[in-house]
């Protein structure tokens, strides 16, 4: 019965995991950035939803739709504006150019809100399903479901879409990209904002789970990284996948080893999935 | 004539393609081979498979009667396996020179940095690109980068050269340059290989080519009759070419 | 044959950085011509080319599509829509991507429907049959020559007006050469014009009707094929010795 | 007029800040209240009481660099100790290192006072003063060889206590069925509940800080978890805590050093326990709790062993507070050989209605203790 | 040029043997955390920089460090013979991580050398009984002296490894060992092609970029007095070093130091100036180097002959 508990909660977990990851995985894989700036994305959803909430009493549901174009647009000008005046500069540029700017969005968010944890506390609550012996609570069942459409839309848009094409092309190569007559710092930017708007809806859905504060981004980007490399990097389905496994290996490893041990144990796991498959679960080298 | 490699039955899948089918090839020392066949017959891919970029995944290989099937690159290298690329492959920030050097200083023991540059001076005054040494290679023309690669593999001190396509990309006047330096080492007494669509090049400077076509070997003899063989002509040469090299072989008859 | 100037470059001067490659360059291709460009190594002509796709900018010169000067700073997005394709040097396929994902960027750039573009992929691969053999694989697995297969066949997939291909013949087996050349004229006589660079002289001069010669940054000669073959300067300057 | 400078190396932003800006509130209010009193008397002279803050960010490496920087740079007499029992046993090396008396308002575990350290004290009795008198009211309510699970932040003080937890469980014929730690800044705690609720214990035990409680306490009702006591610290004395665990926070157990509804009639500058919740609610609009008492209490002691001692000198003051035995509002104060207070019986409360209500000592009882959490 | 980094390091040298004159407590922990930061970035720039391989390992060899030191210390060991003890163990533990570790390239390596950091702090955090765990561990003051001579004490020790690893680092740049490392970095493959053992070169390149690293932890240690898991394995010790290289000019050993110098200046004066916002202001400061000079301080003096020539074309 424990077992089955445990499984049904990794589940869960594993598929906010992958929401969390889903925008990391497209900006690192497609853009080849590692975007440091992805858990302030996300703590910064969380706020949003959390403001809309408690200011308007909108629920974190509807946020959702407001939130993507935000922060599409806010990853759009950040990419466009700063990040892509490095872009050609090698791997290590770029991501200091994103440790440098988190440090601005970060700063700036403890400045405003303060490093207190704030919860968004629904009411009335959503209760819990009670399903036989298990349980599960409604919200995060909620956040669940949510975080897959939102994972689904995005694979459908990458792998169906001219734009889709477009992004992983300039990927490959910027000039051959441009000879097609894509413009190629839309493109970035574009992939940019969409791995924005996807932090910044993940972050409205946790808001209803997690609590919020500044602090929580470093959680949030390490887990994103774990789930890149266990599931293949700049994959969708390798996100999901990767979310997955990450949800039953910290939770069985708590169980196994105590739940201190949970992480080690992931990133124990991580390094070994590294040497035997360094694209992942379902990676194909750089893309998807 | 010492034979100096033995492929026997080499084989090398990639996922459902078999790339390689059960190679046998022998080749004797101070030899010019000509490895000719259609653009994706496996000649790139045998090359990477003595040199162990590629492991074999059946077969032996033999190098001066040793098993070097699965030797690393470095190892192949050491023992006097040298290669170029298809497509160039400089240390773009190294100077010329330093380019040819790292070649001599890696590939055999007790060189020293200074000793290998002054070797790499000598390799590079016989490709002629003594007066570019000092400048990046980034900064080299297509012909200038494959001489360089040439310049590379010959500071390795090889016991066998792959030339892997040097004449692609450089206009006629060039190709013969290439081939005068092709023949000048051929002369030395180095065993040479030569993967090359230009069959003028083939026939001028091998002493005997073999012709892949989907990973099997399908003739082997010397230029003048493999050129005529019917199934290369088919399959590699076309027409065209088959009564150009007919008109060729009679001008030189006659 | 139709005479009209499809796309013309006057006193082009360009370059990378603060060297300049480009003296001053001249260059009328015509409508329905196959035009081959000609030169040593490091005369100009992939940079001339660049020019003409909009992926080098002019530094000084004009450039003028059907007699319309094109504003300064145009795009290769903005040359593709006018039907100029640029098959670059070194191929530059997307090497993670699939064949047939290759060739349809290649049409990135059209408003074309679905059917259209399949159907010209079709067209693609009755060209190469190998590039339908190998349609799944990913570009930067093929061999050298198929590389250069998929690199055109993405070209044509835009379906150009003036289709520029940078060292046609490259790593192409002699057969292959004969088909593509045969292909291009097929797609020439079609209405396709092409501007060709090519080392193998004969080939290009075999292939175009008209030829210009590069040295070093300009036009040394231009004019017909066939006359420029028979050039004993040519001969004696591109085919070495043996050919002079 | 003179000054007399005392630094508060606080983690004013960070994990910690919600706690921090508590005890901020503390030392201001004794300063405030020292100064309008005219400063502090030495020897007959009047100083002025001035506190330099600097933040340490919730980042224990830089709060021993703080704690120097204060020394060296802005030149401070005496100091108060960082936060949590970590931090201010790192930056105790350095008051030690340069010889300035330090105050910790906020460590209790035995293991910060237990380094033969002279020049530090601390205002919180050991951790045991909490687990036993709580153990003590349980025995009382549950049957024998009832079942206990203990989860602790992987951290110095929860560790601690949790220890202590399960030494006090044990002796009394408790069953400790469960004891595992939690690392820092876990977000996602259904394994270890899973784990707890299978256990089905009586008796759920858990520390850590404010954030790490109220997220747990969220994640139980979650899971669907109850117990017929649920012991959580340190933070149901909070109102923080309160506010944010909402329903949830009904019958949570817990003890602490200290309570405004305890009555005290001290001696120091604020007088009795009552005078002092008075002076802090005009100043603050809110009540006190242990966090913001004991950064006061800490200051009123500087001040009487200062007055004492009639002296800065460092050395001499150091000796004054060694040998204080005074009543204050925080009650009675003693330090034992360690450095540690050691004259206290912290109380132990529950929240019942959303307010702490004390269930122990006798003297101070409001109210009988509840049983069940849901 | 050449020149240029002995210069460098000679006036490094004088101004840093001014300092325990100055008598400033202050200065002095300001100058061996100067000479710790250089460290870190020395060392990150022989994987990072002179074989291309971003590598975010340094927090872990420092954590090892420290904590190798830290409780040799704590049992009475004499000082120099922790931070041996603690840089012979790095050095091993890099050598034979790198030998499996480098063979991941790229993203996939950085991720690599992240996950080393992640697993060694939680080996930390629950060895409880050799560490102390989360409660953290206590390293006793070396007995004797005054505080200013310990302050040096720990001063010159820290400079002393600086020195050390900067003609370490010079040392492996010119010889062979540096040669290949350089070619590895340009053309992996191509380096294979021409006999070079890469695996070989990476893992000592790492093994050699851990030494002085997992020392600078084991004095860090005993000069702090207090270490926990979360402070040793700090990931910002992993990132700091890479900003700090980027900031002097990467694969440079002279911008290697003088980036961090800047960088701990930047931080320092921040701090002391912003406090609230030091951080963002600290980001600022980044975005800007990374703008306006790429290629580093170590760029700078090319840059502003440049414009002194009035060269105006960029
Ligand atoms: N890594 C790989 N994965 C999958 N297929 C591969 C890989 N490398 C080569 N191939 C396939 O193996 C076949 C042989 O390739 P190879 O490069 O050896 O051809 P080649 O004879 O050198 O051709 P070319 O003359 O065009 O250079 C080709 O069809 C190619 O697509
Ligand atoms: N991206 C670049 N940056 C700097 N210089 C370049 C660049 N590309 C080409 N050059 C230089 O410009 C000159 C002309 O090069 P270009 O490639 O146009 O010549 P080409 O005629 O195409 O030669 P090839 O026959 O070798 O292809 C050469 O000297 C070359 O070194
Ligand atoms: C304020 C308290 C929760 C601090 C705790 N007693 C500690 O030692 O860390
Ligand atoms: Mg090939
Ligand atoms: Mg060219």
């Amino acid at each position: 019965m424990l077992i089955a508990q445990v499984l049904l909660n990794a589940v869960v977990l594993g598929c906010l995991y992958a929401a969390i990851a889903a925008g990391f995985s497209l900006v690192w894989g497609v853009l080849n950035v590692i975007n440091l700036m992805h858990g302030s994305f996300i703590v910064l959803g969380s706020y949003l939803a959390w403001l809309a909430y408690n200011a308007l009493g909108l629920d974190p549901w509807y946020v959702l739709i407001a939130a993507a174009p935000i922060f599409f647009v806010l990853g759009y000008g950040l990419q466009r504006g700063l990040l892509n005046r490095v872009i050609a500069a090698p791997v290590l540029v770029t991501l200091t150019m994103t440790f440098g700017i988190d440090l601005i969005l970060s700063n700036s968010m403890i400045k405003v809100f303060t490093a207190d944890f704030r919860k968004l506390i629904l009411d009335p609550p959503l209760g819990v399903w009670q399903l036989g012996p298990l349980v599960l609570p409604v919200d995060r069942a909620l956040v669940m479901v949510l975080a897959l459409a939102l994972t689904g839309l995005l694979y459908l848009l990458l792998r169906h879409t001219r734009i889709g094409r477009a992004i992983i092309a300039v990927r490959l190569d910027r000039d051959a990209a441009r000879l097609m007559g894509v413009n190629v710092n839309s493109v970035y930017a574009s992939a940019f904002g969409l791995g924005a708007a996807m932090a910044g809806c993940a972050g409205v859905l946790l808001a209803m789970i997690f609590p919020i504060s500044p602090l929580t981004s470093s959680s949030y980007l390490g887990k994103a990284f774990a789930v890149c490399v266990l599931g293949g990097l700049g994959s969708v389905p390798g996100a999901v996948a990767g979310g997955l496994f990450l949800g039953l290996l910290e939770s069985f490893g708590a169980l196994a080893l105590g739940p201190e041990h949970g992480t080690t144990l992931s990133f124990a796991v991580l390094i070994v999935f590294l040497l035997v498959r360094p694209h992942g679960l379902l990676g194909k080298r750089g893309f998807e | 004539m010492t034979e100096v490699l033995a492929l026997e039955s080499v084989s090398r899948r990639f996922g459902g393609l078999q790339a390689l089918q059960d190679v046998s090839l022998r080749l004797h020392k101070g030899e010019v081979l000509g490895l000719i066949g259609p653009n994706g017959a496996g000649k790139t891919t045998l090359i990477n498979v003595i040199t162990g970029v590629h492991r074999a995944s059946g077969g032996r290989v033999m190098f001066q009667g040793e098993d070097i099937t699965s030797r690393k690159p470095y190892q192949a290298a050491r023992m006097g396996l040298a290669r170029t690329f298809q497509i160039v492959q400089p240390f773009p920030e190294l100077n010329v020179l330093d380019n040819v050097a790292s070649a001599a200083l890696f590939s055999q023991s007790g060189l020293t940095v200074a000793g290998a540059r002054k070797a790499a001076e000598g390799h590079l005054e016989f490709v002629g690109l003594g007066s570019v040494s000092d400048r990046p290679a980034a900064s080299l023309t297509l012909a200038m980068r494959k001489r360089l690669e040439l310049a590379k593999a010959l500071a390795m001190k090889p016991k066998i050269l792959f030339l892997d396509e040097v004449n692609a990309g450089l206009n006629t006047a060039e190709v013969e340059q290439a081939m005068t330096l092709i023949r000048t080492l051929a002369e030395r007494g180095l065993t040479i290989v030569v993967i090359e669509h230009l069959m003028k090049v083939v026939v001028d400077t091998c002493s005997r080519v073999v012709v892949l076509q989907n990973g099997r070997l399908i003739a082997d003899g010397l230029p003048h009759d493999v050129v005529r063989d019917p199934l290369v002509v088919e399959a590699y040469l076309g027409q065209k070419y088959a009564k150009l090299a007919q008109q060729f072989a009679q001008g030189e008859q006659r | 044959m139709n005479t009209t100037t499809l796309l013309e470059v006057r006193a082009a001067q360009a370059g990378y950085g603060q060297v300049n490659v480009l003296w001053g360059v001249d260059l009328v291709l015509k409508q329905g011509e196959i035009t081959s460009l000609i030169g040593s190594n490091g005369a100009g002509k992939s940079t001339l080319m660049r020019v003409l796709s909009g992926l080098v900018a002019l530094r000084s010169g004009e450039l003028h599509w059907e007699g319309i000067r094109l504003e300064a700073g145009a795009t290769p997005a903005s040359l593709l829509v006018l039907g100029i394709a640029h098959v670059p040097e070194g191929r530059r396929l997307f090497g993670a991507m699939s064949v047939e994902d290759n060739l349809l960027m290649g049409a990135y750039a059209r408003k074309a429907d679905r059917t259209t573009i399949r159907r010209d992929m079709d067209r693609v691969y009755t060209v190469f049959p190998k590039l339908f053999e190998r349609r799944a694989q990913a570009g930067g697995t093929l061999s050298g020559g198929e590389q250069q297969m998929c690199a055109i066949g993405r070209g044509l997939m835009s379906a150009p007006r003036l289709l520029m291909i940078d060292e046609l013949s490259l790593g192409l087996s002699p057969l292959l050469v004969d088909q593509l050349v045969q292909s291009l004229q097929l797609l020439n006589r079609e209405g396709l014009s092409l501007l060709v660079v090519e080392q193998d002289v004969v080939t290009a001069l075999e292939l175009s009707n008209t030829a210009y010669v590069m040295d070093t940054g300009r036009i040394t000669h231009h004019g017909h094929s066939a006359a420029l073959l028979k050039d004993p300067a040519i001969r004696e300057a591109y085919l070495g010795s043996a050919y002079a | 007029q003179d000054v007399v400078r005392f630094g508060a190396p606080l983690p004013l932003t960070g994990a910690l800040a919600p706690e921090a800006l508590k005890q901020r509130q503390g030392y201001d209010l004794w300063a405030e209240e020292s100064n309008k009193k005219g400063g502090i008397n030495v020897g007959g002279k009047k100083y002025r009481v001035e506190i330099v803050y600097s933040d340490y960010q919730s980042n224990t490496p830089r709060a021993v660099q703080t704690a120097e920087r204060q020394i060296t740079q802005d030149k401070v007499d005496f100091l108060f100790g960082a936060f949590g029992s970590g931090a201010a046993k790192a930056a105790s090396t350095v008051t030690e290192r340069y010889g300035r008396p330090s105050i910790a308002a906020a460590a209790s575990s035995e293991q910060v006072y237990d380094q033969g350290y002279k020049y530090l004290f601390g205002t919180f009795t050991p951790n045991s003063t909490l687990t036993n008198p709580l153990a003590d009211i349980v025995k009382t309510k549950l049957p024998p060889n009832s079942k206990v699970a203990i989860l602790a932040r992987n951290d110095l003080f929860p560790l601690s206590i949790a220890q202590e937890m399960e030494k006090s469980a044990k002796s009394r014929g408790f069953n400790v069925v469960f004891s595992e730690k939690y690392a820092i800044n876990t977000m996602d705690h259904s394994a270890a509940l899973a784990q707890v609720k299978a256990q089905n214990p009586q008796w759920i035990f858990m520390t850590g800080y404010i954030n790490d409680l109220v997220l747990l306490r969220k994640q139980m009702a979650d899971q669907r978890i109850t117990a017929e006591v649920v012991t959580m610290i340190a933070a149901p004395a909070y109102k923080e805590f309160i506010d944010a665990a909402g329903q949830g926070a009904e019958n949570i157990s817990s003890a602490s050093w200290w309570h405004p509804a305890l009555r005290y009639k001290g001696t120091d500058i604020f007088g009795s326990t009552e005078n002092y919740v008075k002076a802090f609610e005009a100043k603050y609009k809110s009540t006190p709790d242990y966090a913001q008492a004991s950064a006061s209490v800490a200051g009123a002691l500087f001040q009487m062993a200062i007055e004492k001692a009639g002296t800065l000198d460092p050395a001499k003051v150091r000796d004054a507070l060694a040998a204080l035995d005074v009543m204050t509002f925080w009650g009675p104060v003693r330090f034992g050989p360690t450095g540690q207070i050691n004259s206290l019986q912290p109380p132990v409360f529950q929240i019942q209605k959303g307010k702490p209500v004390i269930v122990f000592p006798a003297e101070a009882k409001q109210g009988e203790f509840q049983m069940g959490v849901k | 040029m050449k020149l240029n980094a002995y210069f460098l390091m000679l006036g490094l040298i004088v101004v840093a043997a001014m300092l325990p004159w100055t008598d400033s407590a202050y200065l002095m922990r300001l100058g061996t955390l100067a000479a710790m930061y250089s460290v870190l970035a020395v060392s990150w720039t022989i994987v990072g920089g002179f074989t291309g391989y971003p590598s975010f390992a340094t927090a872990a060899f420092f954590g090892l460090g420290a904590y190798t030191g830290g409780i040799l210390v704590a049992r009475g060991w004499p000082l120099s013979l922790a931070v041996l003890c603690a840089a012979l163990l790095a050095f091993v533990l890099a050598l034979s991580l790198g030998s499996v570790l480098l063979r991941l390239k790229g993203h996939y390596f950085a991720i690599g050398s992240l996950a080393v950091v992640e697993v060694l702090r939680e080996l930390a955090n629950s060895s409880t009984e050799l560490t102390g765990g989360g409660m953290g561990l206590n390293v006793p003051m070396s007995s004797g002296g005054s505080i200013a001579a310990t302050a040096s004490l720990f001063y010159w020790f820290m400079w002393a490894l600086l020195l050390l690893c900067f003609l370490m680092a010079r040392w492996i740049e010119r010889s062979k060992l540096g040669f290949g490392l350089a070619c590895i970095r340009q053309n992996e493959a191509a380096a294979d092609m021409i006999g070079v053992n890469a695996t070989l070169y990476k893992s000592l390149a790492f093994g050699f970029s851990a030494i002085f690293v997992g020392a600078a932890g084991a004095v860090y240690a005993a000069w702090v007095n207090y270490i926990e898991p979360a402070d040793v394995f700090d990931v910002l010790l992993s990132v700091k070093p890479i900003v700090m290289a980027l900031l002097g000019g990467l694969g440079s050993v002279s911008g290697a130091v003088a980036g961090a110098l800047v960088f701990l200046g930047l931080e320092e004066t921040l701090w002391r100036n912003m406090l609230e916002m030091h951080s963002a202001a600290l980001g600022v400061l980044v975005v800007l180097l990374l703008l306006f000079l790429p290629h580093g301080l170590v760029s700078l003096p090319r840059r502003l002959a440049r414009r002194a020539s009035g060269a105006s074309h960029d």
